[in-house]
């Protein structure tokens, strides 16, 4: 078993969960720049049947050689099967809901799955002021489903967002159909330390699996919410060479 | 129709207009914001999906006082600190915002490219936007009675995007990533396009769209107006010049003084690749 | 994915669906519409901004009972004659329509290919359309109090377009006139989409647009199966023919005689070319 | 002077109109097929500056350089400055304000310029089904000027129209503010005859100018309404032998 970084393992877990919904027929996957941009990438490079990456710069399709630093690096739009306009990818591809997998980050998560990317403290006078929504809320509204991967800490993993800009299930359970979202909220939430999924009784995150070596005590440590853990809790696989081997290939081209 | 960028800059933009300086990621007017910045304009209104680094240097340089937007960041690398400085400690000058997701910001551009008061989406639900952001409304459909987000159409005072090519008489050629940019010139009162060359006839370009000339107010010879973003087909994104940016705009002086020597310093955008030193 | 036309109508058209083959002027898909009387459908509600010579076929068969349309003529000809007796004489059935304008029906296209329940346009206001056609009502701006016409999306069972080329996994390259024909696959449960070639691999093409395979439900190859239409590229409109249908479709037993002989009288598109003597 | 018909006098003189408003800046035309495409293809021809033909098919700025049967003739796309999907010609071009001159015929005309190409009769039992509105609808109200081509019969020129599929002034003067349509309506109505522009004062069409040799008596004879005249009524001037050779070569290539 080779060393690797958490980093590495939060990616290649959401890789491995973005190849099992393709293989499923679940290909069409949304993705930001960063974290999910790494994992879709590297799942498109290790499964058999290929996510297909959409990205809000109105790429369709694309296939980069290399991880784009922005989503709007040539690289994505010279590999896609189509580009289309900004406002079209949103409305014609995102809202009419050909998006099976939303795959996002943020700042702040909390124990319902929101997400908050707009501001730490106070709206009015924040003390950090963060880029904002950006596509996140009609992604986490409309696509099938959502995979969250982030960093796990108290500071990030909070019992509720100091600011909600992306929905996942609102205040609990019923909500998102109160709403009348269209698209089924997060599924997954992949960290560094773990894996969580909503209790289908509650939608609150549970731990589900844990990361090689990892303790529910790190895990508690770790995050902001009186954290409950499934019946079963997993442990993941540890990643393999090629997982490995091809993740670093990627980021170093 | 065809003019120099300070010409253009001085005849269409005023102290307290409305700007949409657009480009998402790709083909960002970087040389019309820094003619911005020199001609000192200010208590401007700017517009824009993504603001990153002109946008930064334009806040940081006083010439804004509210800004609309849905996301704002240095991509690929981080915070806009200019802009977060501004709103966090309110320096130069206190800046509103306005603040939408991307989808609101598309449906507003496209609404007001179409003549329509108004735009609607499915979007915004069980955020926090509708309770900060008062351009957020919502509309019944009178068919099915299921309630939308209504957003006000976005039509500027001048529009300003960066485009691969203009023709003699000024239709303009864009391919590649096409943004909002369209859809930004045609909402606007009156535009502004630099492109990085000007040919007799443009030829044929797969996934290019041409804007005609009648809805382009000033056309500008400014080749690599778009550093550090690009032109595809023309330049790569300079993406070290964006990590470079974080640094510059982290600390007010350093990033006075940079806009002092290079933008303020030079005469125009040749002068300032020169200045930075970008071919 | 990659089937025959027959397979294809067979698997994805049943009686009593809404269809919409798209085209304007450009291609349009008269080979789909063929196969469709061949396999006898019946109770379709048929939608097109422009129903032109195939839809005349189809009404003129007896497979429609409501239309809804824009335009209903022979482009540059004149009348639509199997509509008009339909309209004006019931034969062979009674027909229901449903009239909007070009605007409204563009409209209601992509607001089902946006997957909002309405759209909304500066349109019908002063003309009798309203009076006539429940599909048409308004929309208050919730910004500006300015009342817009609203119109429902259009989400057909099935949408039938005719495309320059396909490549081996399904994805549709078109270029030239576009019409409507993007936003009548996205908007359809359901597309059929007929190519004039099967290429390994999509070249590039200036004006062209791509439709992923996955937004395809059946891709099949018919060379010239827009004929009298055509399709850019590969073929032009054969005007002539457009001249002929006038006089064949003015009298019943003359059409019936056409249909029975050319499309009932032959097994797939091509022995129809046969037949009616186009290479 | 040369031999010409009826239908060449209406189109030179169409083409005149539209030559005239081009060197006054008004130059963004959208064009039906038939007449109105004509006279639009021959004031390409005839005028230093030129006007720009926008098809609803969504070609803008078209050189055909023969006449198309159909609007969506490969032709026009071939020789386009821009070729858009026919949602955005109607949203970003049509209902924009970008048109100057809206080019229409029709079935019937009333006397308030209001356009039939619906139904002769009644809309339930019709004596004739015309095709319907296609673009017109849209051109009448958002044009900025709208210039109607169209023989001149009393079966044409109708008190009122059976059906009213394009507006022009409504029942009269204030109904175009009154519905708070953008367009300026018609301006010019052009036939076989004369020339007809509406009454400031009451926006009623009336006859401005007669065409060479013809007499009130044969436009009153050829309206179904009391039509009436300017006080100064002119005399279009005969066609010229360049319009006549320009307006046949267009037509037999």
């Amino acid at each position: 078993m080779s060393e690797y970084t958490t980093d590495e393992l939060m990616i290649v877990n959401a890789a491995r969960q973005l190849g099992a919904l393709a293989v499923a027929g679940k290909r069409q996957c949304f993705v930001g720049i960063g974290l999910p941009s790494t994992a879709a990438n590297l799942a498109r490079r290790l499964y058999p049947i290929e996510p297909v990456l959409i990205y809000e710069s109105g790429c369709i399709g694309s296939k980069p050689s290399r991880l784009p630093l922005s989503i709007g690096d040539g690289e994505l739009a010279e590999t896609s099967d189509a580009v289309v306009s900004v406002p079209e990818i949103f409305a014609y591809w995102l809202q009419a809901g050909r998006i099976d997998i939303g795959f996002l980050s943020g700042a702040q998560l909390d124990k319902f799955a929101n997400i908050n990317s707009t501001v730490i403290g106070s709206y009015e006078s924040p003390k950090t002021r963060l880029p904002g929504a950006g596509g996140a809320p009609e992604i986490a509204a409309s696509a099938g489903a959502v995979m969250v991967i982030m960093r796990q800490s108290t500071r990030a993993f909070v019992e509720r967002c100091d600011f909600r800009t992306s929905i996942g299930f609102g205040d609990g359970k019923g909500d998102r159909e109160r709403f009348g979202l269209r698209g089924g909220g997060p599924k997954w939430v992949i960290t560094d330390l773990a894996v969580m999924e909503p209790d289908p009784d509650t939608c609150e995150l549970v731990v589900v699996a844990l990361h090689p070596r990892i303790t529910r005590e790190q895990v508690v440590a770790a995050t902001g919410w009186d954290v409950r853990f499934a019946d079963e809790v997993a442990i993941t696989d540890e990643p393999t060479a090629t997982e490995l081997d091809t993740l670093r290939a990627l980021q170093a081209a | 129709m065809i003019t120099t960028l300070h010409d253009a800059v001085a005849e269409h933009v005023h102290n307290g207009d409305t700007l949409a300086l657009e480009g998402f990621t790709h083909l960002i007017p970087h040389a019309a914001g820094h003619e911005i910045i020199r001609q000192g304009v200010r208590n401007l209104h700017l517009v824009r999906m993504t603001p990153d680094m002109v946008y930064d240097q334009l806040i940081g340089s006083g010439c804004v006082t509210k800004l609309t937007f849905s996301w704002g960041g240095n991509p690929g690398v981080g915070s806009l600190q200019r802009f977060r400085d501004a709103v966090e400690n309110e320096w130069p000058c206190t800046l509103e915002i306005e603040e939408h997701s991307h989808a609101g910001m598309a449906t507003r551009y496209a609404a007001g490219a179409a003549g329509l008061p108004f735009g609607m989406l499915r979007g915004y639900v069980g955020t926090d936007l509708p309770k900060h952001t008062t351009t957020i409304k919502t509309v019944e459909c009178p068919f099915t009675g299921e309630i939308l987000a209504a957003v006000p159409a976005l039509n500027p005072d001048v529009g300003i995007i960066h485009a691969q090519r203009a023709d003699l008489v000024g239709n303009v050629q864009i391919w590649g990533l096409l943004g909002v940019q369209k859809e930004a010139v045609l909402a606007s009162k009156r535009s502004i396009v630099t492109v990085e060359e000007i040919v007799d006839e443009l030829p044929e370009v797969a996934g290019a769209i041409v804007l005609p000339s009648w809805v382009v107010s000033a056309v500008c010879h400014v080749p690599n107006g778009a550093h550090p973003s690009f032109a595809m087909g023309f330049s790569a994104r300079d993406n070290t010049f964006y990590k470079l940016w974080d640094a510059i705009s982290k600390d007010r002086d350093a990033f006075t003084a940079w806009v002092d020597k290079h933008i303020m310093g030079t005469a125009d955008f040749a002068e300032y690749c020169e200045s930075v030193g970008i071919s």
